[in-house]
């Protein structure tokens, strides 16, 4: 039973400085799990260390289960959080550093080892229970803090990026434990990655970060659908959308020397403005085959093995540069050109000047 | 002797053995060695020599040249044996360790208010205790003996036990302190999210990490607490005298009785020595590392 | 241990002694185990310290009322002064009520010494006074005698004579004391200045020591202790000249009567039986020899005097000394104290060398009258009064840097003119 | 459900103050935080400042201990007096030199045998051993050690150690007093400078030093960029340390020089002693004693606040 | 000109135990960049300390440009690293240590400041090149390490994950930025990394580590395509190939009660052994509409917006579980039964024991 609200929260280092976390207003629902991305040095660090009180809220308040917890120290509130830098007792070894939470609640022996013992099972550090930190492996440190943070039931867990060293098998295999786990116990989760398969997936909601601003706070498919604007747009998915600045051209706007028709309302949203963002993403641009579509000229062939993403730029204009999705096993070469088909319904508009989606 | 603690774990596989990194040039290592070992030699030289002529007879003492020919002799220890050192040395013993664990005790947390929880005017209080010891004791002697004195406190090991404590007080607290900052900050906020109380965090967290700053705390508070001679000398008597006091009297007006007084002094000086190889060893243990990225 | 107050078992006192660490007092320590039970219901604690720090601690003690002590081991300079201060206990009556103690046996300078107004304050244990210690085989080589009455000429000659270091030798002429301190060069060197015709102070407590006779001194004391006197003079003590001596590295010795055990112990010296004892050297007064005694006195504060007594009046009796004798050896006797030490035959067959070389010594010294004119103090090495300690120290100083060739003589007596001067104010009406 | 919180810059107000460091102090979070603190400052208030005002309190009497009924109250007498006192001036000039030359000495020299020690070789512990072991010696002892059988003219090893060089018979401690004293403080003193820095050097990360060997950075740069850096607060704490101590030498002076010849090796807490134990003026002492602590807080306020960091820098990293 | 070798070099940390390298031999051409992927614990960061010098060599040794290292220091083999841990110089300015190598080889301070705005630019620093490492974020930390390496023109890179705290899009932005120097500068480089994108794109060739020892050195298209074990083939790729252990039948192996023909080589290499273990990517799972194929229950649906992972079990043994690839949005839900079809060209076939690839 914790919901966690913040409302109004802000974060100032540096006095003069502009704020680490701004006037952050967010709701984790009881029992959600909540994904926070961003830009390095948005600050995502900043806002858990806010809500885990390690950190003075200048303005603004933080309310666990309806009660504001400005004054209550960290120790009283109840929170598990992985440390983006660890923060491993270093004279302790595994199985210690993992039983702190629990030895400091009170628990009993046993009961310790016994959870101590499954959390190592899960996070494969069985057999490196003895060692201390220091003998261990990044990716192993990281894990034991992740260790330490999920022996206990608190009422609200706080990630900072508790993946980042992992290899990608381990990554996928923790991640739906911890989301497994977090299922189980309820517990409300703030989850901090850089990881935008994390991000998609883990996440009941996402919150998207800026210079210490929210910029969106929405379900991970409405974020990828629906960006509230620009930054959003180009922050979320990867490769990034393509953002391009167009001009408006009758119906349309005007891309490599064709027109894509924008719907109606998007039009009548957008004004008279002459310059429109439009944003694209890779997997909505299709190669054609057959001659017909936007030219480009490719610059950098990636190959991913389950696809390959074309790095391109307008055969006409050499600044519009594109990023299309291609099969696996493209045949595709540095310097070709390609034709380019453009779904006009997956198209994202948004001003380009205040960088605000236009129409829906 | 002193051991070392950087032996290397012995090996039992066949496989190939760990080594230190291997460097390029041995022989800047080795000439290091070397240098480092004299200089180690002579700066020990003079114990050594303080402890050979605890063996001489006072003839053999002084002599011109020094002499290294002579045939040891254990009279001067049966002499300072006989002059009763024992109460002397139960004395110091407990002045001494009674005062170390009383400084460590109010120490340890005052330093950690001063350094990884900062109070307010950290910086005034830590400057109010190191003033404290700016006033030379031989000014302050006779304020407190008159003081003592009234207390019906004279020649009363306690007095000495207090005096020691709020000596190495001030010493111990800005040495900890040091050692503390030296702790991630980081450990504190895990140990608070994981629900530690302060003195938990102290206990389980932090000490553990500074407890070669805490020993050499503690080495120092003993020694300074063992040889200390101005206060036991003055506010000691018959009951309380400490081994300071008890080597004084071997500096006699009537000649320097050298010998004897290295003697004494050697047996004085043992405990401290024994406790110095000891707890030096401590020291030199990584404090941090593997702690945080 | 032994934490807060004295053990103190069912009819059984304890007295507490504080007494400097010197041999003889050693001895006594030693002995003592005898009192006790002797004396079953007495019991002993020994608070025995260096020189410097026993008499600042029994001062200490003595003067705040501190109460530490029931006996206490104290000199002919403060004896005097403290019972003026009312604050020893008047060992006349406690004295004459104990049989065969004899009070009459002590040398008459040194019972005086220890006397106020015509009672005594504290007892003897042993007296010294100054003489000359040479090297008779050095003085036979060179074709040289002593003389019983050496003048200080004579001394500066025969040490410019037996000073070989010149020559590639390693024997310095003579050694005078010349490290700071009112006990350490102050004694030997106001000796001189005395016998020199020097004053501190004329009868007005004028300042004096920029008079011709005190600056002579002074001179003549410098120019001997650089010329031939032993390397790092101006650090020389009694303990390091009687290494020195003892060594066989110096060829005449100023200093206490009480060296004379140590130079012919076969122990501790390399020249047991070249030693030769001569009076103190003299110029203007007809001797110059100091008057010193370790004595024991009970504080006003203590509650104990009756057992105080009882252990003071064994350690400073007659029978006392005989123990000593029989039990250590005679040479360990304390000596100067007791007239009937020496008629003691056996002490004259140990210390016969030097035995009456020094009751002589004592026996002339004269402290109520210690230079040519008149004085307002009393003492030979020392001024009786509470600032010298200070200021002789601070003079020793002046003294030791003339010595050691950083200042003339002059110069020092000059600045120590000054601290005297303002001692002396304080005395002036 | 979604909610955009782009605003316009000018909407934005102005930004809000920030608090100080640390979560937010409320009056019980405030005393949280003392309590640690309090019993060691109580403890010392009370130790050491009684005997401190009662300092202060003689200071204003003239008294002499062995002339009883000489006390009285002679307000600032005691202190124009020591003013006017030439030689307390050079007395306090040695206890400057004397002080700040052993301080800075034993730390460059325990700086060395502290780095020379953070390596690995044969025999570390033994030597380290040694190394320590001139500390552990009792000050009087050593101070008798340094005067006696090392720095005498005639017996002493020195002399005889530097005979083949033909410089047998430098009377030491009448020649060269303030040195031979400072000498046996060093020997004393870089043990202690060694043992702290030494623990300074064991909690250094080695993965700095591994990326600055990576960097390219020699032994001496290593040294210069980094190890200074992280050293600074024990050189610090050992200098303030070793400077507070050696202010208040007193066996050293008393032992080997007797603050002679003249008083040219006395310092401040030789010169008191003399007043208060051979003089037993109490007066003057405790006036000397209180100045000798006001110029020490001035020199330390000065050297504390303005040279060292230590005090608002320590708390930065 | 640096090439690197390893040649049988091994690193043992705790005597007895099993090494954290073990006989490592590779070969790093000149100019070339290797990418070492691995699990976490699987020594690449031992490796990279052994290349650099921080790490004795028990055995065996390392070469750089045909020169044994083995007993030169660190300093003199004109390596640049980016430590796991970053290992910032805390008393340094952002701009202090990028300087630093710099200084140490006593470049003049007009080129050293050049360098370092240049490489602050190029990893958004430029604002932060005043502060201590103390007051940055994570990211921004590990940025100033990646730039501490970047500085310099040394003849090896090392990398050891410099890029797991960033966010998608500054990563690809670096990415691209690294490959691009590194090939300018022509530096042998070797690169750690848990990124299934960076593995793939930016290594001229990839190693996989697992327990200290090599399993396979190979260009990434042939490591996704071709890979030589059963872990390499489950190690690759994200999510990671369907590896199942199947039963042979007649021409094929049989799954969920169809049979798969294999391949005529494949069969005759497989010999007589009753159970394969195969492998499948989930793009090459393909959904049938039409109802043929293989069926299976949907489990879990991970919706990326560019595609979804479809996270099933067979509907005849549920012990028996497939990703497959969906398009971005797809209306399968969890509990529905779905149809995949299984390209018989995309097989890889294992030994079930050893788990060596079998046949081509
Ligand atoms: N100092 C050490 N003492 C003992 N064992 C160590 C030490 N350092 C690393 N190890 C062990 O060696 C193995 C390899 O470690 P290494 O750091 O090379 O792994 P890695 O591949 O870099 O892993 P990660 O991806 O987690 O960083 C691990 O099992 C680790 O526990
Ligand atoms: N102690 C500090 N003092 C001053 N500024 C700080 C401090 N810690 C962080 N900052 C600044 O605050 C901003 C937000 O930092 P924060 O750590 O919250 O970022 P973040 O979103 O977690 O970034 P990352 O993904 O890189 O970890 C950054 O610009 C950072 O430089
Ligand atoms: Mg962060
Ligand atoms: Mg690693």
């Amino acid at each position: 039973m914790a919901e966690v609200v913040f409302e109004q929260a802000s974060r100032i280092y540096t006095p003069g400085a502009k704020p680490a976390v701004d006037r952050l207003d967010m709701t984790v629902a009881d029992g959600e799990l909540v994904v926070l991305v961003g830009p390095s040095g948005s600050g995502k660090s900043t806002a858990l260390r806010m809500l885990a009180g390690l950190e003075p809220i200048d303005a603004g308040s933080v309310k666990i289960d309806g009660r504001n917890v400005v004054d209550v120290p960290s120790k009283d509130r109840d929170i598990a959080m992985v440390f983006q830098s660890y923060a491993l007792y270093p004279s302790k070894t595994v199985r210690d550093n993992m039983a702190f939470p629990l030895k400091m609640r009170g628990m009993d022996k046993a009961e310790q080892a016994k959870r101590v013992n499954d959390a190592a099972e899960l996070l494969g550090l069985t057999e490196y229970l003895d060692r201390k930190p220091k003998a261990l492996s990044g990716g192993q440190r990281q894990r034991v803090a992740m260790g330490r943070a999920i022996v206990r039931e608190p009422q609200v867990f706080l990630m900072d990026e508790p993946l980042s060293n992992l290899d990608a098998k381990m990554r996928v295999q923790t991640r739906s434990q911890i989301a497994g786990l977090q299922n189980r116990l309820a517990v409300s989760t703030v989850y901090v990655t850089h990881d935008q398969v994390e991000a998609m997936t883990m996440g009941d909601r996402v919150a998207v970060l800026r210079d210490g601003r929210l910029q969106q706070y929405a379900t991970p498919s409405d974020l990828y659908d629906h960006p509230d604007n620009a930054f959003v747009a180009g922050f979320i998915g990867s490769p990034a959308m393509n953002l391009m600045d167009l001009r408006r051209t009758g119906d349309g706007v005007s891309l490599g020397g064709s027109e894509i028709p924008l719907a109606r309302t998007i039009r009548d949203a957008a004004g008279s403005s002459d310059t429109l963002t439009v944003g694209v993403r890779p997997e909505d641009l299709s190669l054609e085959s057959d001659g017909g579509g936007i030219k480009a000229v490719v610059d950098v062939v990636e190959e991913l093995g389950s696809e390959s993403y074309l790095y391109a730029h307008m055969a006409e204009h050499p600044d519009t540069t594109l990023v299309v999705r291609g099969p696996g096993r493209t045949k595709v070469r540095y310097g070709e050109t390609i034709a380019v088909r453009v779904d006009p319904d997956a198209l994202h508009v948004f001003d380009a000047t205040s960088g605000e989606r236009v129409g829906g | 002797m002193a051991t070392s603690t950087e032996a290397r774990p012995t090996t039992s596989s066949s496989g190939p053995e760990p080594q230190e990194p291997r460097s390029a040039s041995r022989t800047g290592p080795v000439l290091l060695t070397v240098v480092t070992w004299i200089v180690a030699i002579g700066f020990f030289f003079p114990v050594l020599w303080m402890v050979l002529t605890a063996f001489k007879t006072e003839q053999d003492a002084q002599t011109d040249p020094p002499t290294l020919a002579f045939t040891p002799t254990l009279e001067q220890f049966r002499t300072v044996f006989d002059a009763g050192i024992g109460p002397y040395f139960a004395n110091s013993l407990g002045a001494t360790v009674i005062s170390t664990v009383l400084v460590l005790l109010l120490a340890t947390p005052a330093a950690f208010a001063l350094s990884l929880r900062p109070v307010e005017k950290t910086q005034d209080v830590l400057f109010f205790f190191i003033s404290t010891k700016m006033l030379p004791v031989v000014a302050a002697i006779v304020p407190i003996y008159v003081v003592v004195n009234d207390l019906r406190l004279l020649d009363n090991i306690w007095t000495l036990v207090v005096l020691y404590t709020a000596m190495n007080l001030p010493i111990a607290i800005w040495m900890m302190r040091s050692f503390f900052l030296e702790v991630p900050s980081e450990l504190l906020e895990a140990a608070s999210i994981d629900g530690a109380s302060l003195g938990r965090t102290l206990r389980e967290v932090v000490l553990p990490i500074v407890s070669p700053g805490i020993f050499a705390t503690a080495l120092i508070c003993t020694i300074f607490s063992w040889n200390e001679f101005f206060f036991a000398v003055n506010l000691t008597s018959a009951n309380a005298g400490t081994m300071p006091t008890f080597l004084v009297q071997f500096v006699t007006s009537q000649g320097l009785y050298f010998a004897q007084l290295s003697a004494a002094a050697t047996l004085a000086a043992l405990p401290v020595i024994l406790a110095g190889w000891v707890a030096q060893n401590k020291l030199v243990q990584g404090l941090s590392f593997g702690a945080v990225k | 241990s032994g934490a807060g107050a004295l053990g103190a078992e069912e009819g059984v006192e304890t007295v507490t002694v504080a007494i400097v660490s010197n041999p003889q007092m050693e001895d006594a320590i030693s002995l003592s185990p005898q009192f006790e039970q002797e004396h079953p219901g007495i019991r002993l604690r020994f608070v025995s310290l260096s020189e410097n720090e026993a008499r600042a601690k029994i001062t200490a003690s003595v003067a705040t009322g501190g109460g530490e002590f029931d006996a206490v081991m104290i000199s002919n300079y403060e004896t005097p002064q403290w019972a003026q201060n009312g604050w020893l206990t008047d060992l006349t009556p406690l004295m004459d009520r104990t049989p065969g103690y004899d009070p009459g046996d002590f040398l008459p300078t040194v019972r005086d010494a220890l006397s106020f107004q015509g009672r005594m304050y504290s007892v003897p244990f042993y007296a010294e006074s100054s003489f000359l210690m040479y090297r008779k085989d050095l003085f036979a080589q060179a074709g040289l005698t002593m003389p019983a009455q050496p003048t200080w000429q004579q001394v500066a000659d025969a040490a410019a004579r037996l000073d070989d270091r010149s020559r590639g030798g390693n024997t310095a002429g003579i050694c005078l004391r010349g490290k700071p301190g009112w006990g350490e060069m102050m004694a030997p060197f106001n000796t001189v200045v005395n016998t020199f015709g020097g004053r501190w102070y004329d009868p007005q407590w004028n300042a004096q020591l920029t008079s011709p006779q005190f600056e002579q001194a002074a001179q003549f004391y410098v120019d001997l202790a650089r010329a031939h006197g032993i390397a790092g003079g101006s650090q020389a003590g009694f303990s390091e000249c009687g290494t020195a001596f003892s060594q066989g590295n110096v060829a005449m010795w100023y200093d206490s009567t009480s060296a004379a055990g140590t130079v012919i112990d076969p122990e501790e010296s390399r020249v047991v039986d070249q030693v030769g004892f001569a009076a103190a050297p003299v110029v203007a007064t007809p001797s110059s020899g100091w008057l010193y005694s370790w004595s024991l006195a009970i504080p006003k504060t203590s509650p104990r005097v009756d057992a105080a007594w009882e252990f003071m009046s064994w350690m400073t009796d007659k029978a006392y000394v005989q123990r000593v004798g029989t039990q250590l050896g005679w040479e360990s006797a304390p000596p100067g104290a007791r007239n009937s030490t020496y008629d003691s035959p056996q002490y004259q067959q140990a210390a016969g060398a030097f035995a009456d070389t020094v009751r002589d010594a004592i026996q002339r010294a004269n402290p109520k009258q210690p230079t040519v004119q008149p004085v307002p103090y009393e003492g030979v090495q020392f001024l009786r009064i509470p600032e010298f300690q200070d200021l002789g120290t601070r003079v020793s100083q002046q003294m030791s840097a003339a010595i050691a060739g950083q200042i003339t003589p002059a110069e020092a007596l000059e600045q120590s003119q000054e601290y005297a001067t303002t001692v002396g104010e304080s005395y002036q009406p | 459900m979604t909610s955009t919180l782009e605003r316009p810059p000018a909407e934005a107000g102005p930004p809000p103050a920030p608090r100080t460091p640390g979560p937010r102090s409320t009056r019980s979070e405030g005393w949280v935080r003392r309590a640690p603190l309090l019993p060691a400052l109580v403890f010392t208030i009370i130790i050491t400042q009684i005997p401190f005002l009662l300092t202060i309190f003689y200071s204003l009497q003239s008294w002499n201990l062995v002339r009883p009924g000489s006390q009285q109250f002679v307000w600032f007498e005691n202190y124009v007096s020591v003013f006017a006192d030439s030689q307390f001036r050079g007395v306090a000039l040695n206890t400057v030199v004397m002080t700040v030359g052993s301080v800075l000495v034993a730390v460059v020299l325990g700086m060395v045998l502290a780095l020379l020690l953070n390596r690995h070789f044969v025999g570390r512990g033994v030597v380290r051993t040694l190394l320590v072991t001139p500390f552990l010696i009792t000050p009087v002892a050593a101070a008798l050690l340094w005067k006696t059988t090392l720095l005498d003219p005639t017996y002493g090893l020195v002399n005889f150690l530097l005979s083949p060089f033909g410089v047998g018979d430098v009377a030491w401690t009448s020649s060269y007093p303030l040195v031979s004293v400072m000498v046996a403080l060093i020997w004393q003193w870089t043990p202690f400078m060694m043992l702290l820095l030494l623990a300074g050097l064991q909690s250094m990360p080695s993965d700095q030093i591994e990326a600055a060997r990576m960097d390219g950075a020699g032994a001496w740069a290593i040294f210069r960029e980094l190890t200074l850096p992280h050293l600074r607060r024990f050189i610090e704490l050992g200098t303030v340390l070793g400077a507070i101590y050696l202010v208040n030498t007193f066996d050293a002076v008393y032992m080997i020089t007797q603050g002679g010849p003249g008083t040219a090796s006395a310092n401040l807490p030789y010169y008191i002693y003399q007043r208060a134990f051979l003089g037993f003026d109490i007066g003057q002492s405790a006036a000397m004693g209180v100045v000798v602590v006001v110029m020490t807080i001035i020199v330390a306020t000065f050297a504390l606040r303005l040279v060292f960091t230590s005090f608002g820098a320590a708390e930065e990293n």
